[in-house]
């Protein structure tokens, strides 16, 4: 049985299905993530700001905004003025 | 010659042992006991090995005092070193006055292994003492 | 200067206490506490006074009293060192140090001489029934007249002694200085917590039994009110009748409810008892039981056939006025809203 | 001169890149004369690091690198192998502390400590220029270790080092051996007592042929370095021969005169000049006292075992390595400190221990019955005022067991712990638990409060002002107040000034780090293990015992070590030998040979240690330490130099 | 051989070490440098176990990076070690002295590791983003991913429950390490002596609701704060994951679930008091305005320089108060209140801070005791790997030839773990020499 170096996903999904929790789970990280970085594409904002506009509850603001910091989508900037909150902007094609 | 320089602090090159000062420089780092950042040190095996000619080049090069932090009694190499190392102080302060150095510009004390404190002491009044506009 | 007594916890010990000294002051108990507060911070205090055993300082402190015993405080000690099973001990303790007989003490501490006394006043009862032939018409009189006689003494020489001397222990000896008009503005905290054990309701745990207890006060305070001076056991009125019936069931299905639970201990409060606690209980739920079934037989026209069963409510009810009223845990009704009462005052004063 | 240089300047993880700003470095280091590459990294010493350092030497044929971090003193070894990993002579490597001396010491100065550390970088690259490529010095290593001080520590440090091939010479002062567990009864993780848990040590020590043990013997002269240490050992004679008759020795003990103060049991006891410490105590044969012998002779007349003419022996080994094990000394309370030594029933933890000991139905102290007994903790240790600032760490858990045993042996005793916080680590919290449930009271003092000790009306009491009860002032009427007393270094500093070992803020013998190097000195070659270093329970002892076994016998297991170059080199033209030299080298490494008719000096690299005393004494400058020449010193100088 | 072992690869060893924390890499080198072969086997995709992704370490303040890397790469290097990381021991059997029967079983990475560069292309493109175990769950990772930046094996590796198949990592991977098609590895190792050293499990303060942490977000336990605090830390700074706010006012509960009988815990564990100070220390530097109290029982400061460190904290201002917290409430800002009862003052108190650290307590790890098949692996009453001559062989256990080091036979220090990791190589040691003599 050759299987062809770098193709091999395609073996292994035959045997082993995706379970559908990962495929939701993959689509609402997608729709949040493409949703915070629409809320940010003009303006820097706070997660306090950004949990209002996406109606998120901010502990999830925080994590996945972190990740997307993580990832390198978004770079955070000055802070506010009372020293409390970060504010978070877009990182322009990953390179700052 | 200092009497030019225009930057803030006075330039120290400390000579420490290897065993016992440099590890309690480090600690004075670790312990966050602040000293000034122009004090600069060099470590060797034990300070009775420390040659005239090197303290020499140094204040004529640009440093404003030289500190040797001494191993005193705990030298690895012997009892000898403490002795030792003070006539090397005082042939070198004999060269200073020759050149017409102010001797005071050398200083010697007794490091120990965790003396992080006395050695911060010192060289900040080392610091004081080549700061006063008479040196 | 306080001198610590280290048998202190000896003694305590016989009041039921065990496992205090585990204690290691964390203060976790009177954090957890609902009912501490800044004034009054418990149980640990007296956790600490038990196990230092500086009497002086438990006698003259209130704290007992203000615990409902939710058991909180013990479940989540992390030495496991009961402090709600201490503050059950110091209200028993409390409870001998206020009374002047010295019968408290000695019921709490010796089961022996408690069933002893149960055992004597029993015999008396049954030979004052011989006395009397056993004629039902004048042991219904004798009892009925017992409970008005046994109320009036119980109440004049030993609680009320009681309640003094407790007032000069923890107000008097203390230097709290107070009007009469304090005392007076705070009687309606008295009645308050005497009726309605609202502070109880602070406790943490579920209402549930606090209801219980509520209803089971109205109805044991309403039922001794019915059978003393509406004479429930000869009255005719249909209405009494029927309050005695409702007032009788609901005792022993409550208490019915509290014995199971000291049987399963399937809550803290109910995993640790001391017999006094089972005296209280049972006798309370015998009582109710009984005096329903008296009255029972009294309406089925049986009971002139079963004195036996007015016998035994003449007994317990006998060994319930004499005994647990007096000297068990029936004073901790008392002491309680009277602690209340107090506490007011102290607060007033300052 | 090496004209390819790499440099590496760790963030440190923010340790450094938090005040120094390291971009800024390797900016102004770039294009420093012979720096072919300049780099920052997240952790120098992380192993896709190394790996990285190791393909950039590989790939661009450096010829030298300077890494910038953390102090030589944790990882001069770790990038030493890098190099000789890709291939480069580890001492064209040069270390630039930028961190212990840089963002740490100066972290309240951010362009101070970027400043210097530029300055530390250059004067690294201007060594690493004129570094050249050196051979470590070989030399053979004895296959013997040993092991100073016969506790429990020295014994199983002495048995594994035996059981892993070496050879043993176990030194112990006392003429028993044992230490101070030997003084214990229980001891409270296991049922073993002291006595017990030494026994045992001692039987094995014996089974094993490879160790010898010289008891009575003290460590008198030592010369040479790691691998070859000369060590002198002074033994001092038992003043018995090796039968003796249990009879005889009875009465040999019966006559003699002198009476002396018993320090197994802490003084509380007197003892003969003739003495052992227990029935059974190893070795099996008692021992003369000659400090306090009167020399009456009374004994050698009633025991002939006794030999009054035997000699000091001095004995003379060499080993590859020493391992320290001599233990603590209990904190000696001062006159009148919580009335210790001024009344007559304050005792110290020890004595205590010694007295439970010794007292079988009934707990007396000077023929009186003791009930309450007050203890009184961190009695020399977490000194407010004094100068021991540390935990002495066993001590909690040792009171509080002997308090339970005390409890359970005796009756109606009622113990009192006054205590300044009990830390009872780990699964000793159950001790504290158990006692507390036997109803013992604990009360503890504020720091600067400590419960007073007074006499009043021929009573003991002991005050408090207590936490636990909220500042509240109470007393205790005690019939003996126990001094909790921790551990202090031993007194006698004797091993400790012979072999230089450093001593720590606690004056106990520190170690080269505690993490990476738990077990070793800076002085090559010596380990120490046990209280010595520190306080320890008799477990962690036995783990570092066990540690510095296994530090020790890798130095001798294979025979040969190789040591630094950093030896002292004769500039053969310039020496017109004046035998300066030689009388101020310590290890008489120099001698003097003759070069074409002329005497000059020379320098016996296995024996110099590179110290350099010889270098400031030559009038001709005709000696340098190899690695430290002056061009050395003087270019390192040239680049720290100020606004160049 | 039956017909059905053949699949397994049969390794030889002089020492099997199970764990690969600073303890079982201290015994492994150990060995290894005396030239005994060496088998590490870890559960996680990494050596270094806790504490390399602890912060700084106390009460020297070394970063814990500083020491664990160097080590962890002189393991991984050595010629005389082989690691298997990711592989569990299943099965050990003792079939006489010196001869240790072990089943081990790899699961698959789905990478190929020598391969791997690290360059985290994979990473980059894979669309998944789930819980980062590595970082307590406060951020997320892919599902193609390199545990952390300072991993030894620095490699990537698949989270296969997470991933989608998609193969995008495959193609964006530059040297073709990453293989879908591998399978468990079966392992049967020879060896001649045993080392345990499976560490610690931290405890989970889900089992005291009353303190709130998983309801309340600005609560978090110590382990997530030390990942804060490390250099390969999640967020860029110091944030409550509540709301993303820099905290000023920070609170500590000591002895969560330890010391607790309540949770079944009795014991202390030896090592929250000095890592909770080491924390505010840190958090003092980090955050400069930042309150730091400290909510303590007894401070148990008793290793070397630990007294010393505490009295350093107390000087910098962090504060420290004598009362168990009883309990926590949250307010509508995410602050939190707790009660407790101030000791010293015999009141009870309620104070408000911006976030909660709960100071875990070390609980055992205690898989390790099933594995052993004929013959049984004693534990302590505290379900810690029983020492059957704790005074005078810390490191022996109930079988002969098994020895443990670190934390795995309690709670205690990392200093005295690498103490106990070199006791433990001893002791393998004496027992190896015995088996060739």
């Amino acid at each position: 049985m050759e299987i062809e170096k770098g193709k091999t996903a395609k073996y292994l999904k035959e045997k082993r299905p995706v379970p559908k929790e990962v495929t939701e789970q993959l689509k609402s990280f997608t729709k949040t993530k493409k949703a915070i970085l629409n809320a940010l594409k003009e303006v820097h904002k706070t997660i306090p700001e950004l949990a209002m506009e996406l109606n998120m509850p901010k502990e999830d603001v925080v994590y996945q905004l972190m990740s997307l910091v993580k990832y390198g989508q978004v770079a955070p900037d000055d802070i506010d003025d009372m020293d409390e909150y970060f504010y978070y902007k877009i990182k322009s094609n990953g390179k700052n | 010659m200092a009497l030019g320089n225009v930057t803030s602090s006075p330039k120290i090159l400390v000579f420490s042992t290897e065993k016992i000062s440099d590890p309690a420089i480090d600690m004075a780092g670790l312990l966050k006991l602040h000293y000034p950042p122009t004090v600069y040190t060099l470590p060797v095996p034990c300070s009775s090995a420390i040659k005239p000619r090197w303290i020499l080049h140094a204040l004529e090069q640009g440093f404003d005092g030289v500190f040797i932090a001494a191993d005193g009694t705990d030298c690895p190499y012997g009892e000898s070193c403490t002795e030792k190392t003070g006539a090397i102080v005082s042939m070198t302060q004999q060269m200073m006055k020759e050149k017409g150095m102010d001797p005071a510009r050398l200083k010697m004390a007794a490091i120990c292994s965790v003396c992080s404190e006395p050695f911060v002491r010192h060289v900040k009044s080392f610091t004081e003492y080549l700061s006063k506009p008479s040196n | 200067m306080a001198r610590i007594n280290p048998e202190f916890s000896d003694e305590l010990k016989k009041y039921g206490a065990f496992d205090a000294n585990a204690c290691y002051n964390c203060g976790n108990c009177t954090a957890v506490c609902t009912l501490s507060d800044e004034d009054n911070s418990f149980p640990r205090k007296m956790v600490r006074y038990s196990v230092l055993g500086l009497e002086g300082e438990i006698q003259a402190s209130l704290d007992p009293w203000l615990c409902y015993y939710c058991g909180e405080c013990s479940t989540t000690c992390p030495r496991e060192a009961n402090p709600g099973e201490l503050m059950m001990s110091l209200r028993r303790w409390l409870t001998a140090q206020y009374d002047w007989t010295g019968f408290s003490g000695l019921l709490y501490k010796s089961l022996g001489a408690s069933v002893t006394g149960f055992l004597v006043l029993a015999l008396a009862v049954i030979a004052f029934g011989f006395s009397m032939d056993f004629r039902m018409a004048d042991l219904l009189h004798y009892g009925h007249y017992f409970e008005m006689g046994a109320i009036a003494l119980v109440a004049s020489v030993i609680l009320l002694p009681n309640i003094i001397h407790m007032w000069y222990q923890t107000v008097r000896k203390p230097g709290t200085e107070a009007g009469l008009k304090t005392y007076f503005t705070c009687l309606r905290d008295l009645l308050v917590h005497m009726f309605t054990q609202k502070r109880a309701l602070g406790c943490d745990d579920n209402q549930f039994r606090w209801f219980e207890h509520f209803i089971l006060v109205l109805g044991y305070l309403s039922l001794l009110f019915t059978t003393v001076f509406l004479d429930w056991f000869s009255t005719q009125s249909m209405f009494i009748i029927v309050l005695g019936y409702f007032e009788s069931a609901v005792i022993f299905v409550v208490t019915f409810d509290f014995v199971r639970r000291r049987i399963q201990k399937d809550h803290e409060i109910s995993k640790h008892s001391h017999s006094s606690d089972w005296f209280f209980v049972v006798w309370l739920f015998l009582m109710g039981l009984f005096s329903f079934l008296v009255r029972l037989f009294i309406d089925l026209n049986v009971l002139q056939q079963n004195m036996w069963l007015f016998m035994l409510q003449l007994i317990v009810l006998v060994q319930w006025a004499l005994l647990i009223v007096p000297f068990g845990k029936w004073t901790h009704f008392l002491y309680r809203s009277f602690a209340m009462y107090f506490q007011e005052i102290k607060l007033a004063a300052n | 001169m090496n004209k390819k240089i790499g440099v590496y300047i760790c963030h440190c993880g923010g340790n450094i890149s938090d005040y120094v700003d390291v971009e800024k470095v390797r900016q102004s280091v770039e294009s420093e004369a012979g720096v072919l590459l300049s780099k920052t990294t997240l952790f120098a010493c992380a192993d896709s690091n190394q790996q990285e350092m190791v393909d950039d030497i590989k790939d661009q044929h450096l010829d030298g690198i300077v890494v910038a971090s953390c102090s030589p003193k944790l990882h001069l070894l770790t990038f030493r192998a890098v190099a000789e990993r890709a291939g480069l002579n580890k001492y064209n490597y040069v270390h630039a502390n930028i961190r212990e001396q840089g963002s740490w010491a100066h972290s309240d100065n951010k362009p101070g400590a970027t400043e210097k550390a530029i300055k530390l970088v250059k004067s690294a690259i201007a060594k690493v220029r004129n570094a050249e490529a050196l051979e470590p010095v070989k030399v053979e290593s004895v296959k013997a270790v040993a092991v100073i001080g016969a506790g429990v520590a020295g014994m199983r440090a002495a048995i594994e080092l035996a059981e892993a091939g070496s050879e043993v010479f176990l030194i112990e002062r006392e003429f028993f051996v044992g230490g101070r567990v030997s003084q214990w009864d229980d001891l409270c993780i296991t049922p073993e007592t002291g006595k017990e848990l030494v026994t045992r040590l001692y039987d094995e020590v014996m089974k094993h042929k490879h160790v010898t043990l010289f008891t009575g013997a003290e460590l008198a002269e030592y010369s040479g370095s790691v691998g070859n240490f000369s060590l002198k050992v002074k033994v001092t004679p038992r003043h018995f021969k090796l039968q003796c008759d249990p009879g005889a020795l009875k009465k040999a003990i019966e006559v003699c005169p002198v009476e002396v103060p018993d320090e197994f049991n802490f003084n509380i006891t007197m003892r003969k000049a003739i003495y052992h410490n227990y029935p059974s105590e190893y070795p099996q044969l008692p021992a003369i006292d000659m400090k306090n012998c009167t020399r009456c002779g009374a004994c050698e007349k009633v025991c002939d075992s006794i030999d009054l003419s035997q000699k000091e022996e001095i004995i003379n080994l060499k080993v590859g390595s020493v391992l320290v094990a001599t233990g603590f000394d209990p904190y000696e309370p001062k006159p009148g400190e919580f009335g210790y030594g001024e009344m007559d029933n304050v005792v110290t933890l020890p004595q205590f221990k010694r007295i439970v000991h010794y007292c079988v139905d009934k707990l007396t102290y000077k023929g009186k019955e003791i009930k309450n007994i007050a203890y009184i903790y961190c009695v020399g240790s977490r000194q407010v005022d004094g100068e021991n600032k540390y935990c002495s760490r066993y001590c909690c858990t040792s009171n509080i067991h002997t308090a339970i045993t005390v409890k359970k042996k005796y009756k109606n005793i009622h113990n009192f712990h006054f205590n300044r916080g009990i830390r009872t680590y780990g699964k000793a919290e159950v001790w504290y638990d158990e006692s507390s449930r036997l109803g013992d009271i604990y009360l503890q003092s504020f720091e600067h409060d400590p419960p007073v000790v007074e006499n009043r009306n021929g009573q003991t009491i002991v005050k408090i002002k207590d936490v636990l009860t909220a500042d509240k002032e109470l007393e205790v009427v005690a019939d003996l107040v126990v001094l909790v007393t921790g551990m202090v270094p031993r007194k006698d500093n004797s091993i400790g000034s012979l072999l230089k070992i450093p001593r720590g803020r606690d004056k106990f013998f520190n170690e080269i780090h505690m993490k990476l190097r738990p077990v070793e000195t800076v002085i090559d070659g010596v380990t120490i293990a046990g209280a010595g270093q520190g306080p320890k329970n008799i477990m962690e002892s036995m783990n570092s015992a066990l540690a510095a076994a296994t530090k020790s016998f890798s130095l001798v297991a294979s025979g040969a070590l190789e040591l630094e170059p950093t030896v002292a080199k004769v500039d053969t033209s310039a020496c017109s030998w004046c035998g300066k030299c030689e009388e101020a080298c310590p290890f008489s490494a120099i001698d003097r040979v003759g070069q074409n008719g002329n005497s000059i000096a020379h320098v016996n690299a296995s024996v110099c240690k590179g110290c350099g005393m010889c270098l400031p004494v030559c009038p001709e400058n005709a000696l340098d330490l190899i690695g430290l020449s002056d061009v050395d010193m003087e270019s390192m100088i040239d680049a720290l130099i100020p606004n160049i | 051989m039956i017909m059905e072992e053949t699949k397994k690869k049969i390794l030889e060893y002089d020492a099997l070490v199970v764990g690969g924390g600073i303890a079982g890499g201290e015994s492994a080198l150990n060995l290894a440098n005396l030239g005994y072969q060496v088998l590490l086997v870890e559960k996680d995709l990494t050596i270094g176990g806790k504490m390399i992704m602890l912060s700084k370490v106390f009460p020297t303040l070394d970063c814990a990076a500083c020491i664990t890397t160097p080590k962890v790469s002189e393991i991984a290097r050595h010629k005389n070690i082989t690691i298997l990381t990711g592989a569990e021991v299943k099965k050990i059997n003792k079939l006489g002295e010196h001869r240790f029967e072990v089943d081990v079983l790899q699961k698959p990475r789905y990478v190929h590791v020598a391969d791997c560069t690290g360059c985290q292309l994979c990473e980059d493109v894979c669309p998944v983003s789930v819980s980062d175990q590595y970082q307590y769950g406060m951020v997320g990772r892919k599902a193609a991913y390199i545990p952390f930046s300072i991993a030894s094996p620095r490699a990537a590796a698949i989270d296969i429950e997470n991933c989608t198949l998609c193969g995008a990592c495959e193609r964006a991977c530059p040297t073709k390490c990453i293989d879908f098609t591998q399978t468990e590895e079966e392992y049967l190792v020879k060896a001649r002596s045993v080392v345990v050293a499976t560490g610690f499990n931290l405890f989970d303060p889900l089992k005291i609701p009353r303190y709130g942490y998983g309801r309340f977000k600005n609560i978090i336990t110590s382990m997530q704060m030390e990942r804060q605090l490390a250099p390969t830390r999640p967020f860029n700074t110091i944030l409550r994951p509540g709301d993303g706010k820099l905290p000023d006012n920070i609170a500590y509960v000591l002895c969560t679930g330890s010391r607790d009988k309540s949770v079944g815990n009795p014991i202390c564990s030896q090592v929250c008091c000095m890592y909770s100070i080491k924390q505010a220390q840190l958090l003092m530097g980090a955050l400069p305005m930042a309150d730091i109290t400290i909510y303590y029982l007894h401070i148990r400061a008793f290793g070397k320089g630990f007294n010393e460190f505490y009295a350093q904290a107390q000087d910098m201002g962090v504060e420290f108060i004598k009362g168990k917290v009883g309990k926590i409430s949250e307010k509508e800002n995410g602050n939190l209140i707790l009660r407790y009862e101030d000791i010293e003052a015999g009141v009870v108190k309620e104070a408000e801070h911006d976030m909660v650290v709960l100071s875990v307590g070390i609980l055992p790890n205690q898989g390790i005791a099933d594995v052993f098949e004929n013959e049984k692996l004693e534990l302590d009453p505290f379900n810690f790997v029983q020492q059957s001559d704790m005074l005078a062989s810390p490191a022996k256990t109930s079988i002969d030839g098994v020895f443990v080091a670190g934390t795995a036979s309690g709670p205690m220090d990392i200093p005295d773990s690498i103490l106990s990791g070199g006791a433990a190589s001893a002791e393998t040691t004496s027992y190896l020499r015995r088996g060739t003599l």
